[in-house]
């Protein structure tokens, strides 16, 4: 598998570090009731099909956004998280 | 008070080291400075670095000037080789002396892209990777900066306590190359 | 070699090579395999079969050989499994068969071929159950030593291996005609090429069936086309390389022999396993024959068609009078070639009854063969045909039940081939590997001219989608036979015939299987094992689905097949897992005290990549025990001297780097000011500790922090993740100084005494206060200095620029030992923060909360962390949890261990019972006692209570005191002192 | 009723092997059962058959999309044991170890339970620790467990690399009672046993549907039909999220893909399953000869039954560093699993907020030993409706209330373990 580090172009998977869906970027505030934190944690589409999930490549330290098929593993689109 | 002595990263390594149509060589220890824009700050980097005849280099590239070399190092990182951070620099970017953090080597010679790929996963072709393009990669398991110094010399940048390793893997890949040119020839 | 024709072959004859075969000598060529050169020495019997121990001889000349597999001895190392059809002769090649005992002519175990009928499919599974017992005594022992193959020696493997990474613009796979022109289409473009092809000379089969091709002979014409590959810079030519797997996003496993071909590698690996990245594939893999099911058709002379004609026309072997038995015209036009090679075809036997006889051969229209006969090797042939059955006398019988195009890439991204009734075959679809083009006889073009023109029309497809301008190239002239097939799969005449060579399964097994209700192909597969064995079903799927489909009732169609895998060809670990072997497994990371350390005898201990010292041992010390005890003693007393390089530091600079650890850290880090250090704990965000260490403020807006060791990496990422993720508008950066900096730990009541011999400007408790930092000129070097400690006497932590790290160490050490200190390790540090009831990843284990570990107080409550909100989850606090604790054993010379449970004193040690356990243990020469720390239920509130420390596995029973986890100097004098 | 003995294999092979009936019936799916489970895979099984057998209920049907035994019970490194630490893993495993042991005769069918004896290594004073721990947590609960020393493991496993190996091993923990089972004759002993007391095993079934009335299940759509039940068991792990989603859950679970290999046949020459500390890789040799053999997830969310060579070249490297003795085997094949991995590593074994809806899922790597204790705790919740003793620990709501089972220490987030 090959994903295109933002900063780096494509490098093979044992580059990068993975985080799962992306449901991690939506961090609830300290106040959200425990429902929304129980989401925010543990809840998922996981979907068989496209999804959108968060890799880390880790020679150039960047955290990377990844819109891919969990079917087929083709890659989609990668996008730099910040 | 005396002096302390300074120890190289590679010494004792056995470096410089010849097999087959490669040679291995520890790189002289110069001041290397982490430079890290703030948000935002890129272009007054920019301006100060212009002064010095160098850029903020753009991922997977490096600039020379002078005795210099600035050269991407990661993300929103560049690494200075060779002379101290300019003046005026520390108010828009972070920087870090890192000067002995890491292991230089050198590795040359017409074997020396064979010998790369037995280590690292990246494309290390001719012209995929043109002289002065650089890269973070791994170099099997270890994280490596890499540069392309020549037309077939590149510079490895290990951190300085896996130098032995790094050696000890380029030196097992150099001797495979060679046994494979010898038995071509 | 009495069975070579003169002049035949590609071998090179003025090159003979000598070679043994089970102890027996024999002469071959090079250029030859080993089969061929057997099979030259009139060498039928080559293995044992793997069930029923049934003599089998070589049944293909190529990878997917499922009978003749040896071992390849080499001194007192061997490798089993070798396919005698792939491996090259060389000089002193030494073999011997396999799977067999006493001897290959005469195996013991072939009495299991008489109980057959008991052994059918999945016999095993409705016996072997009573008495329980006698499983794992004496049933399944005697089936593993009847199973099995060949035998590892036991030694381990110290031969090279290799890894390779390579990329490309355009991988061929397969170098016959099809790949050839497929690559010098591309290559002649200019695009970046690699030809691989599994065999030790490309051609494929231009040179065993020898067609004419532009005028030449087929070997040659391919000689001509590999020159000019080899002329060109821009194309790379890997022989004997087997691409062994499709993976993702355009990445191909390769496996190549790179040494297993000569006498003495030298420095030359055994195998290179290659990641190939190409932006387009042309899969040019050719067919395979199969052969058909007939009674006793595993017999050694019974061999594939194409085999027989490779044996004859690559390596001249004489394979005696020859009967073939096929469905299609392929077959046909093999007993033709076999006839204009010199060779006596005793007959051409034929299912379909519209078959030509107006050949040089007797000919048999709608004919089959229904037995063979010949105890270790093919003596006769029955035939039956419409005059009634003759017995054919032949050494050799030639099967051909059509071909099956090598497909097995096309279906390792879980593609599916179709079914072509035309074709009787399984061909792929389209698009079933991104990226990938399949070509001729790999998707069902069977003629030489069409092969040619199918690799030049897709290399020019590929060229084009790439945006490569490709030049037009005239298709060389070659036959362009037609290819029909009447679909035949299995002779119903009685008697066992086999499907699965490799695993012998006849089709009565199928059949059976299909009674017992295991009819869907997997369930077939799975049940009697077809498929399984080294070939993976290479020349039996397809005859064994079709069995299948035939018992069931359904179509071939419907029945589907079973998954194609990777590896292609198998793989040896040692070459996937090259490089791993001993130290190579991981990088080692030395400390810049590395070379004193060893010199001063300390035994080096891994601390994850690292290595650290666990003792420094003096004369007259018997134990480390000893070495131990004295050096916390020396901590405790005067001074001790340790390398703490190991834990990870990062620099954190910028404006909004106050608010950022604010975020990563539980506790406020914007209120520490600068020239102050700080204790900071982090959180996972599931409200777990991550990790702690301390936070210095070296400037306004610059920071230090550090990490435990094994924490330095994914802290790193954790923060990326949430500057980047949360706050990436931010003015923080951070990076890695862990190896720029070379940093000691002096510890003791001398510790300032220390400290001050190696600074320019001395400090002393005013100036310098407990947790102060800043920088500091140490022996005229810039450094860094902390005034911290994990021993909890007071400490000092220097740090100097790497370079002068050897120097510092050498200095503090021998000034310590003036002062009768000295270096301290590993073990020592351990006793040292236990007495101090100081934590480690022992504690923080990754199931711990600050409240488990008393420091929930750390969290601050004017402010968000990570982790905060899922810390306060109802089931992370209250008394049910177990909470840091000290432990004293009543006796204080009582041994306390690390892993043993707790329980109330007179409690059994069951589970219900259990009140909590031990993260930590050793002696206290300072306490003069052992003391552990560990977790116990609603511990805090437990002080004073006597528990029972029961370590099983050890048998240990400890009664101990419950108490605070500081167990030395707990008001902290000497600390700050 | 055909019963499998030793005399039958004789008095068949001597009438050709003609004789054999099928294994199950293969009927079409009834209009109402009492119970259907959803998933024909080792779990779902044998649910079946202890509903059958402990409870009475036999108006039950298994509905399986593929053919039975498709999923995890076919694809996995085949590993018996308990030898867990947490409370609510702890007793969980060793009472289904303890249903291994009676497997062959409660199924009347040879799943091949070889208690070979499994070792954990450990490489360093801290992981020793936490490996006696365990071991005492095994003995605690009534199991087996031996701590070996650096000594103890080499007269056992001699063929280990003592020498210059990059992380020395220190000792073992060693659990006799450990060891395989034939993995697919696991799923058709179930599904012949279940079968034979009247339970119907519907392949080919895929269920599109779930119908709820009124907060209570009322029954399935499936590609064969609509099907009504008073229960409905979802057992689908791998693809337990898109299952639960028919009823509208969203689940605590990522599916990833968990590669295993086999080498071609080989004489014996492991005679235990072996776990390495500082990697990720176990071995075991099958009774077939092949070297059996696993490591850790492909790290990625999917669906494909296949993984990539990273930690292919990881599992290999590992295995290179620890035994390589094993260099020259080769291996013969590689596949993949799909894993329901929940947050915290442990699985779950509840009713969720419908009535009448059942769930178990989120086995991680681990669901293979699991079987028999699965089945009974699940049958014994369908059948009571409460949780059985050794699975009350396995709550859907565990991650909201911190309740956790992190067997691991990695984090009760996903992608930490």
């Amino acid at each position: 598998m090959r994903i295109s580090c933002p900063c780096c172009g494509p490098r093979d998977r044992r580059e990068f570090t993975y985080y799962g869906a992306a449901d991690y970027l939506n961090r609830p505030a300290l106040d959200a009731d425990a429902s929304a934190w129980d989401d925010y944690l543990h809840l998922r589409d996981n979907p068989a099909g496209e999804t959108r999930d968060l890799w880390y490549h880790d020679p150039c330290g960047t955290w990377v956004a990844v819109t891919r098929d969990t079917v087929t593993h083709a890659v989609i689109a990668a996008e730099a998280v910040a | 008070m005396a002096d302390l002595s300074a120890r190289e990263p590679c010494a004792g390594l056995g470096l410089p080291l010849t097999l087959g149509g490669c040679r291995l060589a520890a790189l002289p220890v110069e001041r290397i400075t982490a430079i890290q824009p703030f948000p935002g700050k890129v272009a007054a980097v920019e301006t100060v670095l212009r002064a010095q005849g160098l850029r903020f280099p753009a991922p997977g590239h490096s600039h020379e000037a002078g005795g210099a070399r600035i050269v991407w190092a990661g993300r929103e990182t560049a690494f200075l080789f060779g002379m101290a951070a300019p003046e005026g620099l520390s108010a828009h970017a972070a920087l870090s002396d890192q000067s002995d953090g890491w292991a230089g080597l050198r590795l040359e010679g017409p074997d020396a892209r064979a010998v790369l790929a037995r280590l690292l996963p990246i494309d290390l072709r001719a012209g995929a990777f043109e002289p002065e393009a650089c890269a973070r990669a791994p170099l099997n398991h270890m994280q490596v900066l890499i540069r392309r110094a020549g037309e077939a010399a590149f510079d490895l940048f290990v951190y300085r306590s896996m130098a032995g390793t790094a050696v000890h893997e380029l030196t097992d890949a150099m001797r495979a190359v060679a046994a494979r040119q010898a038995a071509v020839r | 070699m009495t069975h070579r024709i003169p002049g035949k072959g590609l071998i090179d004859r003025t090159r003979p090579l000598r070679f043994s075969f089970d102890g027996r000598e024999f002469e071959g060529f090079q250029g030859d395999t080993l089969a061929s050169a057997l099979l030259a020495n009139g060498v039928q019997l080559v293995g044992r079969s793997f069930k029923y121990h049934r003599p089998r001889g070589v049944l293909t000349a190529g990878s997917e050989e499922p009978n003749a597999l040896v071992e390849v001895i080499e001194g007192k190392q061997k490798t089993p499994n070798v396919r005698a059809t792939v491996q090259e002769l060389y000089g002193g090649l030494t073999v011997q068969s396999q799977n067999r005992w006493p001897s290959l002519r005469f195996d013991v175990m072939a009495v299991n071929d008489r109980f057959a009928p008991f052994l059918s499919a999945g016999f095993y599974y409705k016996t072997f159950m009573w008495p329980r017992a006698f499983w794992e005594k004496v049933y399944e022992p005697a089936i593993r030593r009847a199973a099995g193959l060949g035998a590892l020696s036991g030694l381990h493997d110290e031969g090279r291996y290799e890894k390779a990474f390579a990329f490309c613009d355009v991988l061929v796979i397969g170098a016959g005609p099809t790949g050839l022109m497929a690559a010098l289409v591309a290559g002649r473009a200019g695009a970046d090429v690699i030809l691989a092809d599994e065999d030790a000379r490309m051609g494929g089969r231009l040179l065993s069936d020898q067609p004419e091709v532009a005028g030449q002979s087929g070997p040659d014409w391919a000689a001509d086309m590999l020159a000019e590959l080899a002329a060109m810079p821009n194309v790379r030519l890997m022989t004997r390389t087997t691409v062994t797997g499709v993976y993702d996003g355009g990445t191909f496993g390769a496996l190549q022999r790179v040494g297993l071909h000569l006498a003495d590698p030298g420095d030359l690996p055994r195998e290179c396993f290659w990641r190939i990245v190409a932006k387009r594939a042309v899969l040019a893999t050719g067919a395979l024959e199969r052969p058909i099911a007939h009674p006793d058709n595993d017999r050694p002379g019974v061999m594939l068609a194409s085999a027989v004609q490779s044996y004859v026309a690559r390596y001249g072997v004489n394979p005696g009078r020859v009967v073939v038995f096929g469905n299609n015209d392929s077959a046909l036009q093999a007993a033709r070639d076999l006839t204009a090679q010199g060779v006596q075809v005793a007959g051409y036997v034929d299912p379909r009854a519209d078959v030509s006889v107006l050949e040089e051969f007797p000919v048999y229209p709608g004919g089959q063969v229904v037995g063979t006969r010949g105890r270790l090797g093919l003596r006769e042939v029955a035939v039956r045909h419409g005059g009634g059955v003759s017995m054919l006398t032949a050494e050799t019988l030639a099967l051909s039940g059509g071909w099956n195009p090598s497909l097995h890439l096309t279906c390792h991204l879980g593609g599916r081939p179709d079914w072509d009734e035309r074709l009787a075959a399984f061909v792929p679809r389209a698009g079933m590997v991104a990226g990938m083009s399949v070509a001729g006889a790999a998707r069902g073009r069977f003629s030489t001219a069409a092969c040619l023109a199918d690799g030049a029309a897709l290399a020019a497809e590929v060229l084009a989608d790439m945006g490569i301008a490709g030049h037009d190239m005239p298709l060389p002239a070659a036959e362009d036979r037609s290819y029909a097939i009447a679909p035949f799969w299995a002779v119903d005449a009685g008697g066992r015939a086999w499907l699965d060579f490799a695993n012998d399964v006849t089709t009565k097994d199928v059949q059976q299987a299909a009674q017992e209700g295991f009819s869907s192909v997997e369930h077939m597969k799975r049940y009697t094992t077809q498929g399984m064995a080294p070939d993976q079903g290479k020349s039996s799927n397809v005859a064994a689905l079709a069995v299948l489909a035939d018992a069931t009732g359904q179509g071939i169609s419907a029945t589907g097949t079973t998954t194609f895998r990777p590896p292609y060809t198998p793989v040896s670990i040692a070459a996937m897992g090259a490089g791993g072997r001993g130290m190579g497994f991981a990088p080692e990371r030395l400390l810049t005290s590395d070379s004193q350390t060893r010199a001063m005898g300390a035994p080096m201990i891994e601390a994850g990549l690292w290595y650290r010292p666990s003792y420094f041992p003096r004369a007259g010390e018997a134990t480390w025990r000893e070495a131990c005890d004295r050096e916390v003693s020396m901590v405790r007393t005067a001074v001790g001297v340790c390398d703490v390089s190991t834990l990870g530091k990062i620099d954190v600079q910028g404006p909004d780097a106050d608010r950022f650890l604010d975020l990563i850290y539980t506790n406020m880090m914007s209120s520490i000011k600068p020239g102050r250090t700080r204790y900071g704990l982090m959180l996972r965000e599931d409200g777990h500790v991550m990790d702690d260490g301390t936070c210095a403020r070296l400037g306004e807006a610059h920071f230090l922090i550090t990490t435990t060791t094994a924490a330095a990496g994914p802290v790193m990422r954790h923060m990326d993740f949430v500057h980047q993720a949360f706050c990436g508008d931010w003015a923080v950066r951070f990076t890695s100084v862990t190896e720029q900096w070379a940093q000691f730990a002096l510890a003791g009541p001398k510790a300032r005494e220390l400290v001050n011999k190696l600074l320019e400007t001395p400090v002393d408790a005013e100036n310098f206060p407990f947790m102060a930092c800043g920088p500091a000129r140490i022996l005229g070097v810039e450094g860094r200095l902390f005034r911290i400690s994990f021993s909890g006497e007071m400490g000092y932590e220097i740090a100097v620029p790497a370079r002068f790290g050897a120097a510092v160490f050498e200095r503090l050490v021998a000034e310590a030992e003036a002062m009768g200190g000295g270096a301290y390790g590993m073990e020592a540090l351990n006793v040292l923060r236990i007495e101090k009831g100081f934590i480690t990843h022992a504690e923080i284990h990754g199931r711990v909360t600050a409240f488990d570990i008393g420091m929930q107080g750390m969290v601050s409550a004017k402010k968000d962390c990570i982790g905060k909100s899922a810390s306060q989850r109802p089931g992370l606090m209250g008394p049910e949890r177990e909470q840091l604790v000290g432990l004293v054993p009543v006796d204080p010379q009582a041994e306390l261990s690390a892993g043993a449970h707790l329980y109330n004193e007179n409690d059994p040690a069951t589970r219900v019972n259990n009140q909590g356990y031990v993260t930590s243990a050793g002696y206290s020469p300072t306490l003069q006692s052992w003391l552990a720390l560990g977790f116990l239920r609603d511990g805090r509130a437990r002080h004073g209570q006597i528990i029972r420390l029961d370590d099983g596995l050890r048998g240990r029973k400890v009664a101990c005191k419950v108490v605070h986890p500081v167990f030395h100097d707990p008001e902290g004098g000497k600390l700050r002192g | 009723m055909m019963r499998y003995s030793g005399f039958r294999v004789f008095t068949q092979g001597l009438t050709g092997n003609t004789g054999w009936r099928a294994a199950w019936r293969k009927p079409a799916p009834k209009p109402e059962y009492d119970v259907v489970i959803i998933g024909g895979g080792g779990h779902g099984l044998a649910t079946a058959w202890y509903l059958a057998k402990n409870h009475g209920i036999t108006n039950v049907a298994v509905l399986e999309k593929g053919y039975l035994g498709s999923g995890n019970i076919g694809r996995n490194t085949t590993i018996v044991r308990a030898n867990y630490f947490l409370p609510g893993n702890s007793e969980f495993y060793s009472h289904s170890l303890k249903l291994w042991e009676g497997l062959e005769r409660d199924l009347n069918y040879n799943v091949m339970h070889s208690q070979r004896g499994l070792i954990n290594l450990f490489h360093s004073d801290g992981q020793r620790d936490a490996f006696v721990r365990r071991g005492n947590a095994m003995l605690a609960q009534g199991d087996d467990a031996v701590l070996l020393d650096r000594e103890g493991v080499r007269r056992m496993l001699p063929y280990l690399d003592f020498g210059q190996a990059r992380f020395p091993i220190y000792g073992g923990l060693y659990h006799p009672r450990g060891g395989t089972a034939r993995h697919d004759a696991v799923a058709w002993g179930y599904a012949r046993a279940a079968d034979q007391r009247g339970v119907d095993l519907i392949e080919n079934c895929e269920v599109t549907g779930i119908d709820v009335e009124n907060g209570r299940v009322t029954g399935v759509q499936t590609t064969r039909g609509m099907i009504r039940a008073k229960k409905v068991a979802m057992v689908t792990a791998g693809r337990s999220g898109q299952v639960a989603a028919l009823a509208g859950m969203r689940l605590p679970i990522e599916s990833h893909v968990l590669q295993a290999f086999v080498t071609e046949g080989l004489k014996p020459v492991i005679d235990h399953v072996i776990s390495f500390g500082m990697g990720h890789f176990y071995i075991s040799q099958s009774d077939k000869g092949g070297l059996v053999f696993g490591g850790d997830l492909d790290f990625y969310a999917s669906y494909a039954a296949r993984g990539n060579l990273p930690m292919v070249e990881h599992v290999m490297e590992a295995g290179m560093t620890l035994m390589p003795m094993i260099g020259r085997a080769k291996v013969l094949r590689s596949w993949g699993g799909i894993m329901d991995m929940s947050p915290d590593g442990s699985p779950i074994i509840d009713s969720t907020g419908i009535e009448g809806l059942y769930l178990n899922c989120g086995w991680n790597y681990g669901g293979f030993k699991a079987v028999p204790a699965s089945g009974w705790a699940l049958a014994h919740l369908i059948a009571t409706g409460q949780p059985h003793e050794t699975a009350a620990r396995f709550r859907l709501d565990r991650f909201a209330t911190g309740h956790l089972l992190d067997e691991e220490g990695t984090g009760s987030q996903h992608n930490l373990h």
